[in-house]
């Protein structure tokens, strides 16, 4: 991995120094070698805090919400993900494109904290499940580029084979499957939290009163609110796989969201979200030729 | 000492689930917690359960009672606990001293919580010392003991290859006594505890919160966070709840479920307003609820040093480092 | 706690010798909710509507739910009846359990009575969620926009006009007359076009409560109905409408020649013209693509020779605003472009025309004066071959309908080929011969046998050219044989179909449009002229194929619908809209483009947040352009968008009762 | 023994009937169910009618919740394609559908018992088939327990 740090230090201190950007988001090192965190900088002097290493997994896009009101421009650092996640955001009219500094960085696919932490220090920590599934490492959208592009050869299409293979079991394995891992969900909403597709002012999972979903824990109750959340990011998750990344209890999240992205590119048309900001949503509109099942 | 060979262990715990229902550390789907003993089930001795067992004593939901509208008259149910003792065996030290807090908060100054209370007073406990601490604990920073259990019943000892026990309370003599025959007496000494990772000094710390309820630290603790409940789903001393119901008609049930201050609505209040609006307040609001409210009010730290949030905070907001931002703050 | 009551209809033996009524009205008693609950014979007679009046009095009730027929029968009887008694209309509930009762379970009483227990308990637990609702009045403004002024549009203008309202003609050539005033005879009386639009064309223009608004189009529409914000494009003319006065000396002199496009190019016309010589208004506008002028800088001819100072090279599109109560769409047709038609030798023969060309190679004012002449060589045609069906019906390479005029021009050129030209012939290409209408039969019988047009059931596979003749090869099915026809000259009948930018302006007026892109009406036989979107009506061929007598009917009646909707100051909206929670609404925009009738934009508001202003976008219905259908509420996530009357809760309260 | 079969011996026991609710717009299927009824074409007491504006109107969540208050099948039936008296509702309610009905087959839910169907006002022999037809699968399956909230 190409060490990028002073780089990037370099960059937010020039930005902040300038008053180009009024804080830059990037990611610290946390307190284990497998750790980093977001960080919020504002002072040139802090940038010395920034790093840029082989855990730097989270997706900061969601945190330009954050920023909505701000007078002054954010200047973020964005992978791959974190880039399709801006225009998720740019898309939903939650996030002004020209109020943003997009600092582009070539993703070589991050570490697993997960399996590093249980494999101790010597190990050889593979690479996290959401950046083996990546597609975009390189950021699609970027003003200013740090590094080379890697252009990585990626997979054309999602691949959707653990889909698949869900798909050719019985109803009821199925549903044993899918209830087992979802008897297990805390409700926590981390996966909901840290979804850049997640944007709403408040989710329907917080009015209780309207009796949408109750906040009795059962697994009744956890499958409205899975099954729900993937239709309402259907068409417009961006694949960052960072919901199943921080379940805290290792429900395989994504394929729910695999499911309906494979679906929409079968039955729509392909569409990756994320890649652009003007595009038609694959659930804002129709086609009059769509596949007719209802007959 | 008496001791028993970790490989027959599962020999103990059929006897003593002849007599109680036992729960047991476990692994299942890919998380673990504490679960029914069978024959089958994948126990784990070398670390600590993902899932604390407060949901033991304090379900995620909780059927409090029933009601039901008769004409224009109401008619009340109550609901009762399943019958019959339970034993949970493997609890670690910080695991039982969260049940201190919890017994602090739901059995004293005046006011009983008669759910809590019928769960306590069911279950007996096998507190299981740690060998090797994990790599996010703190346990003896927040005044744990690691080998010895605060208000356990009895205390098992990881040996290497044995367990040893020691019975602390009459309750645990019992369990004692119906295992005894399995048992060996054996001359072994209370291990030693590894060496902690994280180096934690949270000395002073709840005092000199005191006069930080404004400081600038917090809206920079906070940035990061999500808002997220799983720190205080996993942690084994939260114990908010909201109170809910089911309505079917005219039967209605009335349950308790978690709640979490990192929630948006957790403060919302009827009228529109939100006390804690912003992640600010509410980062602020565990923060001081853990290190300074609590030991306020009941003389102990809300926090046991189990290194759960650490584990799973998304963004790795992690309460040692907070610890050291509160004490190097001005 | 509402206090509902529950009314339970026998419809005579409708749907008591089905249902236990009684006992569902004892059953309905306990419902959550439930103060008073009866059974009656008849619900809908007075002395039924008696009864509900009496009992919302006396037992004070505040919800009413009966159930009987469908509401589609009686909703609006029960509605005005709990209205009579004081009560919000909106409060009223209805169950089904006849229609989707008593009479689809005729031979399963118990359990035909135990679904009528279940449907009351649902429309119990929706009317407890029932909001009270009001109409709502919203201005019209005294004003109409008809778009294209062809005959559909003059005619619907006329109709408006003389009823009093003030209209506005749109029309994107320099003259009003559309594709009428091409036309020569009109069948089945073949009496001549431009007498009878001409004279209809000088009305509108001098009609007081006319303005035309020539050599424009429409750019934009905002607002709904009532209050339609019309944008209008009026292009520069490069000529002071003011000031000439239409002498025409500058077309004289102009030295840039172009083809004509109203003569079907078959001659020229000046770079500053007027259509034609009855245009109206019958002021020249100067074609700036073709102008020496505007092309080079040069030359100034029409400036110098108009002695009044007219011409104003300086011109530029201007943009003006008005607002309409009603809009009447009359855009018309254009011709199948049968360019796909290889095989019949369109542009490579130029004896082979269309329908359109012989129109103006018949008229008197038309390139020829009248006179048949074949484009090639001028000479007179002896033998003429007419194909029908060029582009309709041809779901391969055209398009799927009838473009049911043809049949009848056809036999109309038949009949004028045949009295013109001596000892000429004429055979016609066929697939069927429709001529429903009135006269039309007849005119086409005569057709066949008094000027013995030869019809030939049959598709032409090619045509080519053999000396001077163009050999028309095809089948005569009928006697299974081939046929190859010596012509001099060919005439395709092509489809008509829409202006090439009508689904363009559907789009601006937020109307539907169909595959070929015709404007969809509300419905087909019950609402033909209005269209989904209030207070827009379609007249003439924009909205399928229509010959003239069709299209002035249907003018006439958009005209009537318009005035309907004029004749009254303020109009009545439907209060069943969708809502948005403000609070709520994070400004996704998601809800925006899944509104069929545009009526929800984003719209910036301020509020207080944390000790600050903050600006935040929301969604904004607009109440008179909303139709009620609902699907914006499940495209927002957060539910920020409801429908009244039917709103989430309404809806869940129906399913949880259900499941009880 | 599948998830549905442990209830299942227990309710057919107590006559069990299978219960599905159809959420039908006004326009056309609601029509097409009254005439139905005009038409005296009889089919089973299975059905209740829940009427909405538009089959866009339907929102994918209230066939979850549905399902979790205890319904056996939902039907959501809307005006063919094309017919929609709102113009384009029904062409949201396919996409919509097409999704949610794999997304619940998906996830184990039978593909009976959630079904979306096009019925015209004029449709009624076929509104009767596809109640006839889909209470008969119902009934074959036997009670839903799936995704059912009856902890209460």
């Amino acid at each position: 991995m190409v060490d990028l740090t002073l780089e990037i230090r370099k960059t937010a201190k020039e930005l902040l120094e300038k008053g180009e950007a009024k804080v830059v988001l990037g990611w610290e090192k946390g307190n284990f070698p497998y750790s980093t965190t977001p960080v919020f900088i504002d002072k040139p002097e802090d940038t010395e805090r920034l790093i840029w290493d082989e855990y730097c997994i989270n997706n900061l896009a969601l945190y330009m919400l954050d920023y909505k009101h701000l007078d002054g421009k954010v200047g973020i650092f964005v992978k791959g993900c974190d880039s399709r996640g801006i225009n998720r955001l740019v898309q939903d009219k939650q996030l002004d494109r020209e109020k943003v500094i997009l600092i582009g960085l070539s993703c070589p696919g991050m570490k697993d904290e997960k399996k590093a932490k249980e494999l101790g220090p010597n190990a050889d920590i593979p690479m996290a499940q959401k950046c083996q599934d990546c597609r975009y490492p390189d950021p699609v959208v970027y003003d200013v580029f740090l590094g080379e592009k890697q252009n990585k050869k990626v997979p054309e299409k999602i691949d959707t084979s653990d889909v698949e293979e869900m798909e050719t079991k019985s109803p009821d394995e199925k549903y044993r499957f899918f209830t087992t891992n979802y008897e297990k969900c805390l409700r926590c909403y981390a996966c909901r939290n840290v979804c850049p597709a997640c944007n709403c002012k408040e989710c329907i999972f917080d009015q209780t009163a309207t009796g949408w979903l109750a906040k009795a824990n059962n697994v009744s109750n956890n499958m409205f609110f899975a099954l729900t959340r993937a239709m309402h990011v259907g068409g417009r998750c961006i694949e960052c796989g960072e919901c199943e990344r921080v379940c805290s209890v290792n429900i395989p999240i994504m394929l729910l969201n695999k499911k309906i992205i494979k679906d929409i590119n079968f039955l729509f048309g392909d569409y990756d979200a994320g890649l652009e900001t003007e595009e038609r949503l694959p659930l804002g509109g129709y086609d009059y030729t769509d596949p007719e099942e209802f007959m | 000492m008496l001791v028993v060979l970790k490989a027959k262990l599962k020999d103990i715990l059929n006897t003593l689930a002849e007599e109680y229902k036992v729960l047991v550390p476990a692994k299942i789907e890919d998380t673990s917690k504490f679960i029914s003993y069978k024959d089958n089930v994948d126990i784990i001795l070398d670390e600590n359960v993902k899932l604390s067992p407060k949901d033991v004593f304090f379900p995620q939901t909780e059927k409090m009672y029933k009601m039901k509208t008769v004409k224009t008259s109401m008619e009340l149910e109550n609901i009762t606990d399943e019958a019959g003792k339970k034993l949970l065996f493997g609890v670690r030290s910080c695991d039982m001293k969260s049940l201190d807090c919890f017994d602090q908060v739901f059995l004293t100054k005046g006011y009983i919580d008669e759910f809590y209370k019928n769960k306590r007073d069911s279950v007996v406990t096998i507190a299981l010392s740690c060998s090797q601490p994990m790599q996010t604990c703190f346990c003896s920073a927040m005044g744990v003991d690691s080998q010895k259990a605060v208000g356990a019943d009895v205390q098992a000892y990881d040996l290497g290859d044995k367990i040893g026990l020691e019975a602390i309370s009459d309750e645990g003599s019992k369990v004692i006594e119906l295992i005894k025959g399995q048992l060996t007496e054996e001359g072994a000494e209370v291990p030693q505890p590894g060496e902690f990772y994280l180096k934690v000094d949270a000395d002073g710390v709840s005092e000199k919160l005191n006069g930080m309820f404004e400081s600038p630290i917090w809206d920079d603790v906070s940035k990061k966070c999500l808002n997220c409940g799983a720190c205080t789903y996993v942690c084994p001393t939260c114990h908010c709840f909201d109170i809910s119901q089911e309505v079917r008609g005219e039967n209605v049930t009335k349950y308790r479920c978690w709640d979490s201050c990192m929630f948006g609505e957790y403060t919302q209040m009827a009228g529109g307003h939100n006390p804690r609006p912003t992640k600010k307040e509410r980062v602020r609001n565990r923060f001081m609820h853990k290190l300074n409210y609590f030991p306020d009010r009941y003389n102990m730290l809300l926090c046991t040093g189990c290194g759960r949030c650490i584990n799973v905070c998304p963004v790795n907001l992690d309460i040692t480092s907070v610890i050291k931002q509160i004490k190097e703050a001005e | 706690m509402k206090r509902v009551g529950v009314f339970i209809c026998h419809c005579g033996t409708n749907i008591g010798g089905v249902v236990d009524c009684p006992k569902v009205a004892e059953i309905a008693k306990d419902y959550p909710g439930v103060v008073y609950s009866v059974d009656n014979k008849y619900m809908c007679s007075e002395p039924g509507q008696e009864l509900i009046k009496k009992a919302i009095k006396e037992q004070n009730l505040d919800r009413v739910v009966v159930a009987s027929c469908s509401p589609r029968m009686h909703e609006p009887t029960f509605r005005r009846c709990v209205e009579n008694a004081g009560m919000n209309a909106y409060f009223m509930e209805m169950a089904n359990i006849r229609e989707h009762c008593s009479w689809v379970h005729a031979s399963e009483k118990d359990k035909a009575t135990e679904k009528a227990c279940d449907l009351v308990k649902m429309a119990v637990a929706k009317a407890i969620m029932n909001k009270p609702l009001q109409k709502a009045t919203i201005p019209v403004t005294d004003r109409a926009l008809v778009i294209g002024g062809g005959i559909a549009g003059i005619q619907a203008a006329l109709d408006l006009a003389n009823a009093g309202h003030v209209v506005d003609i749109v029309e994107k050539e320099p003259s009003i007359g559309g594709k009428m005033a091409q036309i020569d005879k009109t069948f089945p009386t073949l009496d001549c076009s431009a007498c009878i639009l001409t004279p209809k064309m000088v009305d509108a223009s001098s009609h007081p409560n006319i303005n035309l608004i020539t050599y424009s189009e429409v750019e934009k529409v905002e607002g709904f109905v009532g209050n339609f914000d019309v944008t209008i494009r009026k292009k520069a003319r490069s000529v002071d409408m003011s000031v000439c006065t239409g002498c025409g000396v500058c077309m004289s002199k102009c030295p840039s020649k172009v083809d004509s496009e109203f003569e079907m190019l078959l001659s020229k016309r000046k770079a500053i013209y007027t259509p034609f010589p009855q245009a109206i208004p019958n002021k020249p506008v100067i074609d700036r693509d073709n102008c020496t002028y505007f092309k080079t800088g040069k030359c100034g001819i029409c400036q110098k020779v108009c002695t009044l100072g007219a011409i104003d090279y300086t011109q530029e599109d201007e943009f003006v605003v008005t607002r309409y109560g009603a809009i009447v769409i009359s855009t018309g047709f254009e011709q199948f472009d049968h360019s796909v038609y290889g095989e019949y030798g369109y542009g490579k023969y130029p004896d082979v025309i269309t329908g359109m060309h012989f129109e103006r190679l018949i008229n008197a004012s038309g390139p020829t004066m009248g006179k048949i002449k074949r484009p090639s060589d001028g000479k007179v045609p002896k033998n003429v071959v007419f194909i029908k069906c060029v582009g309709s019906r041809d779901v391969a390479k055209g398009k799927s309908y009838c473009s049911k005029t043809c049949c009848m021009y056809t036999a109309k050129h038949a009949t004028l080929v045949t009295e013109k030209i001596e000892d000429s012939n004429v055979y016609i290409f066929y697939m069927d011969v429709r001529t429903g209408g009135k006269g039309y039969e007849e005119f086409y019988n005569r057709t066949r046998e008094k000027y013995d047009a030869q019809y030939i059931r049959g598709r032409v596979s090619k045509v080519f050219k053999q000396g001077d003749k163009l050999i028309v090869r095809g089948e005569d099915t009928l006697l299974s044989q081939a046929v190859e026809i010596e012509a001099d000259m060919v005439v395709l009948a092509t489809a008509m179909v829409p202006q090439a930018d009508a689904s363009k302006l559907a789009q601006k007026i937020g109307i539907g449009y169909d595959k070929d892109h015709f404007f969809t009406e509300a419905h087909p036989k019950l609402a033909p002229v209005e269209t989904h979107t209030q207070g827009v009506y379609l007249a003439g061929a924009c909205q399928g194929p229509k010959d003239i007598p069709e299209s002035v009917a249907q003018a006439s009646a958009a005209a009537a619908k318009a005035c309907g909707l004029l004749s009254k100051s303020e109009m009545l909206t439907e209060p069943i809209i969708s809502v948005v929670n403000e609070s709520i609404c994070v400004g996704c925009g998601l809800c925006v483009p899944i509104c069929p009738y545009k009526a929800i934009d984003l719209k910036t508001i301020s509020e207080r947040d944390h000790g600050k202003t903050i600006e935040r976008l929301v969604a904004d219905v607009n109440g008179g352009l909303c139709q009620g259908c609902g699907a914006c509420t499940v495209a927002c996530r957060s539910g920020a968008l409801d429908l009244k009357h039917f709103t989430d809760q309404q809806i869940l309260a129906e399913v949880n009762a259900l499941c009880l | 023994m599948s998830v549905n079969e442990v209830q299942q011996n227990k309710e057919v026991e107590q006559n069990w009937e299978p219960k599905i609710l159809v959420f039908a717009c006004t326009w056309c299927t609601y029509a097409g169910a009254d005439l139905t009824g005009l038409s005296r074409l009889q089919y089973p007491p299975n059905i209740r009618i829940l009427k909405v504006p538009c089959s866009g109107r339907v929102n994918p969540q209230f066939v979850i919740k549905a399902f979790q208050k205890g319904v056996d099948g939902v039907l959501v039936a809307g005006c063919h394609p094309g017919d929609c008296h709102y113009t384009s509702g029904n062409y949201f309610t396919r996409r919509r559908f097409l999704l949610m009905r794999r997304l619940m087959e998906y996830i184990g839910m039978e593909p009976q018992r959630f079904q979306n169907r096009w019925i015209s006002a004029a449709e009624a022999p076929k509104f009767q088939q596809v109640i006839t037809e889909m209470t008969e699968e119902i009934r074959t399956l036997g009670p839903n327990r799936k995704l059912r909230d009856d902890q209460w």
